[in-house]
């Protein structure tokens, strides 16, 4: 098993790594354009108010351009970026007001400024409000992470949240539906669903967490796509889905014993035994 | 397409394998024309399709497996594993995902590199798929033709980072290689040169009789159905809906680029041909513009050397040569992923298959799973 | 109703246009094939091919410093490098250095991740051989480098 | 005996005419050899010619420009495991390619390679052409039916509707070039060498004749011709990318090689009707335009100086050559192979020779452009589908071929019905 080494590594001399700041964006000499884009937004974070902060954003790098070795041409290509992110989010999110920035626009659109470390932020939006007046506290959290909106709704009604997404708030495009596992967890799986609106354009991940075991409804009424999609979950974490079509593996053969990507599949216990087994032999591994 | 319904249903399975009237046909996995390893179980009544059944999985290795047990910069070189005719763009979607996470954006210039390379490769994608669809319909001549030229992209690509197929091209945080010497020259001359050979590839299809008949109405999927199906790139497109990543939700220095997203009217065969052969030129002019405004700078931005995300997880994609490429990574601040999950375009295209070839004839299937790009490579994973 | 296109139908224009596309393409010269042994691909600078271990051309002594930083940066885990200080020159020499060649995938990691320039992929790319047991290369075979076989009778 | 085999050289007709048995044997032998070279030849160019129009080089490396090729993928057939599969219908199985084989060279019986090089003259030629090549679905229905797989199953139904449906057109087309032959002239012929000898007593081809109708009629036989062979863009039922190689998926090694041959030979027949119909069979072109003797002496030269032009290209080559050791064997051996083609183009000087071999000469010369054709065609076209080949016989072919028959049946009786009518109207 490949363990990476984490305090062994010679080089490492990495002094943001504790406080779990995503780069090493302040502390070194920020000779770079990009480095000092990076911190002037952080530094100015708490004085500038939300709507003026792509402004910000446009204005540090061609504030950093002659430090550096920049063309003027280079200078007016790295500002534009930012001035049409807003404009290109206002009539895309429809009725979506401000928070709801394109994602594309990453750091700097977010209403919030960047903090040190990005924690997911609460996403208030109509949408929210809508779903929360009808679940109530079935929606766990809403929030958004580096500008990437996303749901915590209870598995009980998880089908009538997408069903939701689906018809009344025209979240017509399943992108993927995928599962991730946390075995010290007591719900051990997060099943992820991505949503996307033609409408809207705009991405919000609806997520659950379910026990082992649990079965949650299928989506395959809402989307036709969910077919493979569930049937790739089922084939590498064993969740099962209730309704499904023909739920069988898909990438696996249909003898395989396990779920790989499961936390706790064992991988070389695997390998030894299907030498064991095919090839007669101890397997070197 | 309403007419379909009333076909026989795949799921009657075992008593209908028996009944004389229908014949079970396995195309696959060794098949001339199943581009790799799928295998497709045809029931057809005469040459007639009454549905399908694909059974993938055959080139399955773990990829996702895999990066749990990497750290994110040695995933790197396994993605372009997946898509393997379109390796770029995996890496730039992989590279692009970890920066999000990491919270960091290339530099000007590393985007534009990153930007001219990734079209190349769509370029070289959809010059092996036309060389591959226009087989499978019986012209064997095209495909030499697109490989002859696809030549010099991979000749610009093993130039820029040493590798053809499997590029490994770009890093997490901006590019590793700076351009060589001559990379503007080499991407204006392909340009200029590719251009009327793309012209050549159209005079002998686009207009010749044969290829429409074959392609015109085959395959037709209609817009509702596609979204249904979660079908993207230039599948979508040519259903008519015009949606492309790179427009709607522009990353890499996209937006400053001047450039048609092309989409069709009928979704069937013909038009996404016809899409991809425009995206070809589309490609073009992004590499154009992109080579003149190509800025100077740093091509790295600052990324530890040794990556370590933030606990989160984000989902970022591209557009792919064949659709939405995907990634969904999960991080719980350590050097490894928790969690990456690949979206591939392929595999889910490959669903509206059954779709499309239903009522059809059996050339017809093998001209729709040409039409529909798929790579098995991106589809097991 | 125009006539021109049911003319160009009746005639074949659009069959004849792809004949003539073929037609054109045939003296021996629009050929691209490389005859392989006879005619080498021109191998670029970048291009990671087999891997040597570089040695300080005016001392002959390995580059290579034990730093271990391109088995951590291989996602393969296919390079050991085993080394131990030597006393007398307080510097830490190779032992032993395998290279697992059959699991190669010529990402380039290693190579970025050498502080030293020790470790070099190499733009020979002829390594094919008949048994799995050459592939693994040690420190010899490493920095003897590619010692590519004319494949010519 | 020796009487007996001197008298038929006299007697300057064929030796089915002159009843003679040993010529009979001899010329039939001649034929097959010669058809089976000449498929041997149509392998190698058939890979040179797609390969350089695909930008490729082809067979480079068994023997200079890969001139051995078809001699090593031959052997190589010859020695390779027989399989016949499991649940086969072994004897249909094993007696499918034969009679594929058989029925494609005995077509050869009656093609008039010159006035006097045929094996025989039938009166119903044409028919017999028809009839027995036709029979050669029978072979590839067997072949598909006893291998007892899916896809030479289908592949062999395609090719039994396709050959059907093609079969009605080519009929139609060749009956209007039969009509040619009687029509103005009252001396109607179905065999061979008769319509060629009609051509040349009209001083026209019957491509040219009544224009366009004998263009269209060979227009439409050409079409259904490619068809017909189950070649691109008509290869159905081979078609490798869906049926993986149609009816005969499931053979290999010398019965494979056996359909091979057939197709190619198949192929070749084909051809020689049409040049025997439309093209004036063994005649030199423009025996109006630059007619006379001094004329006919050029055009005499011209099969030597087809294989001088050929020997200047191995020599040529030899220059070419790599300088390397490596490559002198090779170098020697095209060196040779020019030096042989120069020496029969010696040979072919010689009067006695030349004379003979002119007809020959001529008939071969075209019967190759028509394999260039089907070549070329392979290099071009995509694949039609199943219905849309059936539509391309049904709605295209048939109507016109009826079209052609009947407005050249018109055109004929033009004088005739002229004076019938000129007759009512005083």
């Amino acid at each position: 098993m490949p363990e990476e080494t984490k305090g062994t590594d010679p080089v490492s001399p990495e002094p943001s790594s504790p406080a779990g700041a995503p780069v090493a964006s302040g502390e070194g000499a920020g000779s770079g354009a990009k480095a000092s884009a990076e911190t002037s937004p952080s530094s100015a974070a708490p004085t500038v108010p939300a709507p003026s902060a792509p402004a910000a954003k446009a204005e540090a790098p061609s504030a950093a351009k002659p430090a550096g070795p920049v063309k003027p041409a280079a200078a007016t290509t790295a500002a534009k970026p930012a001035e049409p992110a807003k404009p290109a989010a206002a009539p895309a999110t429809g009725e979506k007001p401000a928070p709801a920035a394109a994602k594309p626009a990453a750091p700097a659109a977010k209403p919030a400024p960047k903090p040190e470390g990005p924690k997911p932020e609460p996403w208030e939006a109509d949408l929210i409000t809508r779903l929360r007046s009808q679940y109530g506290s079935g929606i766990k959290e809403a929030s958004t992470y580096v500008g990437q909106k996303y749901l915590v709704v209870d598995s009980s009604i998880v089908y009538e949240i997408l069903l939701h997404m689906r018809h009344d708030e025209l979240f017509d495009y399943c992108v993927d539906i995928t599962a991730v596992h946390y075995p010290k967890r007591e719900a051990q799986f997060d099943i992820v669903y991505i949503l996307y609106s033609f409408h809207h354009n705009q991405r919000v991940r609806v997520k659950t967490q379910i026990k082992d075991g649990e079965h949650l409804r299928t989506a395959v009424e809402i989307w036709e796509t969910a077919n493979w999609l569930e049937r790739e979950v089922f084939d590498m974490f064993g969740i099962e889905f209730d309704g499904h079509p023909d739920l069988k593996r898909i990438l696996l053969p249909d003898g395989w014993k396990g779920h790989p990507l499961r936390k706790d599949y064992p991988i070389l216990q695997q390998d030894q035994e299907w030498v064991r087994i095919n090839l007669g032999i101890e397997s070197g591994q | 397409m309403s007419e379909r319904t009333d076909y026989l249903d795949l799921d009657t399975k075992d008593e209908t394998f028996l009944d004389a009237t229908e014949l079970v046909l396995n195309m696959g996995p060794q098949h001339p024309s199943t581009h790799g390893v799928l295998r497709v179980i045809l029931k057809l009544d005469g040459e007639k399709v009454l549905g399908t059944e694909c059974v993938i999985g055959y080139l399955h290795r773990g990829v996702e497996k895999i990066a749990e047990n990497r750290t994110y910069a040695m995933f790197n070189p396994y993605v372009d594993r997946m898509d393997y005719v379109a390796a770029v763009s995996n890496g730039l979607g992989y590279c692009e995902a970890v920066e999000k996470l990491l919270n960091v954006e290339a530099p000007p210039r590393a985007q534009y590199i990153r930007v001219i390379l990734t079209e190349l490769c769509r370029i070289a994608s959809h010059q092996v798929w036309l060389g591959t669809h226009a087989l499978d319909i019986g012209a064997i001549t095209p495909l030499f033709y697109c490989f002859r030229d696809r030549e010099e992209v991979l000749k610009i690509f093993e130039k820029y980072c040493g590798a053809r197929l499997t590029t490994h091209a770009f890093r997490i945080g901006g590019c590793i290689y700076e351009a060589y010497e001559g990379f503007e020259q080499d991407c204006k001359k392909f340009c200029d040169a590719f251009l009327p050979k793309l012209d050549e590839y159209e005079e002998l299809l686009t207009t010749n009789r044969i290829w429409v008949e074959r392609t015109k109405g085959v395959g037709i999927l209609n817009p509702e159905d596609c979204i249904a199906l979660g079908v993207t790139g230039p599948v979508l497109r040519a259903s008519g809906v015009k949606w492309d990543l790179r427009k709607a939700q522009p990353y890499e220095s996209y937006k400053d680029f001047d450039f048609e997203i092309p989409t069709g009217l009928n979704g069937d065969t013909y038009d996404r041909y016809l899409v991809r052969i425009e995206e070809m030129r589309q490609a073009v002019r992004i590499i154009r513009q992109a080579v003149d405004g190509l800025p100077q700078g740093p091509i790295m931005a600052k990324v530890p050397k040794v990556i370590k995300p933030p606990v989160g997880e984000v989902y970022h994609s591209i557009e792919a040569p064949k659709g939405e490429l995907g990634y969904f990574i999960v991080s719980d601040a350590s050097t490894q992923p928790y969690r990456i999950r690949v979206r591939p375009p392929s595999f889910v295209n490959l669903q509206a298959l059954d779709k499309m070839v239903r009522g059809l004839l059996v050339a017809d299937v093998v001209a729709v799973i040409g039409t529909l790009d798929i790579v098995l490579g991106e589809v097991d994973r | 109703m125009s006539l021109t296109p049911l003319l160009r139908k009746i005639f074949l224009v659009d069959l004849v246009k792809g004949l003539k596309v073929t037609f054109h393409y045939q003296p021996p010269s629009e050929a691209i094939t490389e005859q392989y042994p006879l005619e080498r691909p021109v191998i670029f600078e970048r291009f990671r091919g087999q891997p040597r271990l570089n040695s300080n051309p005016d001392t002959g002594e390995s580059l290579c410093i034990v730093c271990n930083l391109c088995a951590l940066a291989c996602p393969e885990q296919l390079i050991v490098v085993k080394g131990e200080r030597n006393p007398a020159t307080k510097r830490k020499e190779v032992v032993s250095w395998t290279y697992d060649l059959s699991r190669c995938m010529f990402c380039g990691l290693c190579e970025e991740a050498c502080s030293t320039d020790a470790l070099e992929l190499t733009q020979d790319y002829e390594m094919a051989l008949y048994s799995r047991e050459g592939m693994v290369l040690d420190q010899a075979a490493l920095e003897r480098g590619p010692e590519p076989e004319k494949y010519a009778k | 005996m020796i009487e007996y085999i001197k008298g038929y050289l006299s007697s300057g007709t064929t030796p089915g005419e002159a009843g003679n048995l040993f010529w009979a044997t001899v010329y039939i032998l001649l034929v097959i050899a010669g058809v089976s070279v000449a498929v041997l030849c149509m392998n190698w160019l058939e890979r040179k010619i797609l390969a350089h129009m695909q930008i490729r080089l082809g067979p480079m490396r068994v023997g200079p420009h890969g001139l051995l090729q078809p001699f090593a993928d031959a052997l190589k057939l010859l020695i390779k495991e027989d399989i016949i599969p499991h649940d086969a219908d072994k004897l249909v199985f094993w007696s499918a390619p034969v009679v594929v084989t058989m029925t494609a060279f005995t077509t050869f019986l009656v093609v008039p390679f010159g006035r006097t090089h045929a094996v025989t003259d039938m009166n119903i030629g044409v028919l017999f052409m028809l009839g027995v090549s036709s029979l050669g679905v029978l072979g590839i229905i067997m072949a598909g039916w006893s291998s007892n797989s899916h896809y030479p199953l289908m592949g062999s139904l395609r090719s039994s509707a396709q050959m059907v449906s093609y079969e009605i057109a080519m009929g139609l087309a060749i009956v209007s070039a039969v009509l040619m032959t009687s029509l103005q002239t009252g001396t109607g012929t179905l065999s061979m060498i008769g319509i060629v000898e009609s051509q040349a007593s009209q001083h026209t081809w019957f491509i040219f004749k009544f224009f366009p109708l004998g263009f269209l009629a060979f227009a439409v036989f050409a079409i259904a011709m490619v068809a017909e062979t189950n070649r691109a863009p008509f290869d159905l039922p081979e078609a490798e990318s869906e049926l993986v190689a149609g009816f005969h998926t499931e053979y290999s090694g010398f019965r494979w090689s056996l359909f091979f041959l057939a197709e190619y030979s198949a192929m070749l027949a084909v051809s020689s009707i049409a040049v025997t119909l439309w093209l004036g069979g063994w005649m030199r072109p423009f025996p109006n335009l630059l007619g006379g003797p001094t004329w006919d002496m050029a055009f005499s030269f011209l099969p030597a100086l087809t294989f001088f032009v050929l020997a200047a290209g191995c020599f040529l080559g030899t220059i070419r050559m790599p300088k390397i050791p490596q490559f002198r064997i090779q170098t020697i051996g095209l060196g040779t192979f020019g030096a042989l083609l120069g020496f029969v183009g010696l040979v072919l000087l010689v009067p006695a020779v030349s004379v003979r071999i002119q007809d020959i000469y001529w008939f071969v010369v075209k019967v190759a452009f028509f394999m260039y054709l089907y070549i070329w065609y392979r290099g071009t076209f995509p694949r039609y589908r199943f219905d849309q080949l059936m539509k391309v016989g049904w709605k295209v072919l048939l109507p016109t071929g009826l079209g052609v028959l009947i407005a050249t049946a018109l055109w004929g009786l033009m004088p005739q019905l002229s004076a019938a009518l000129t007759g009512v109207l005083q």
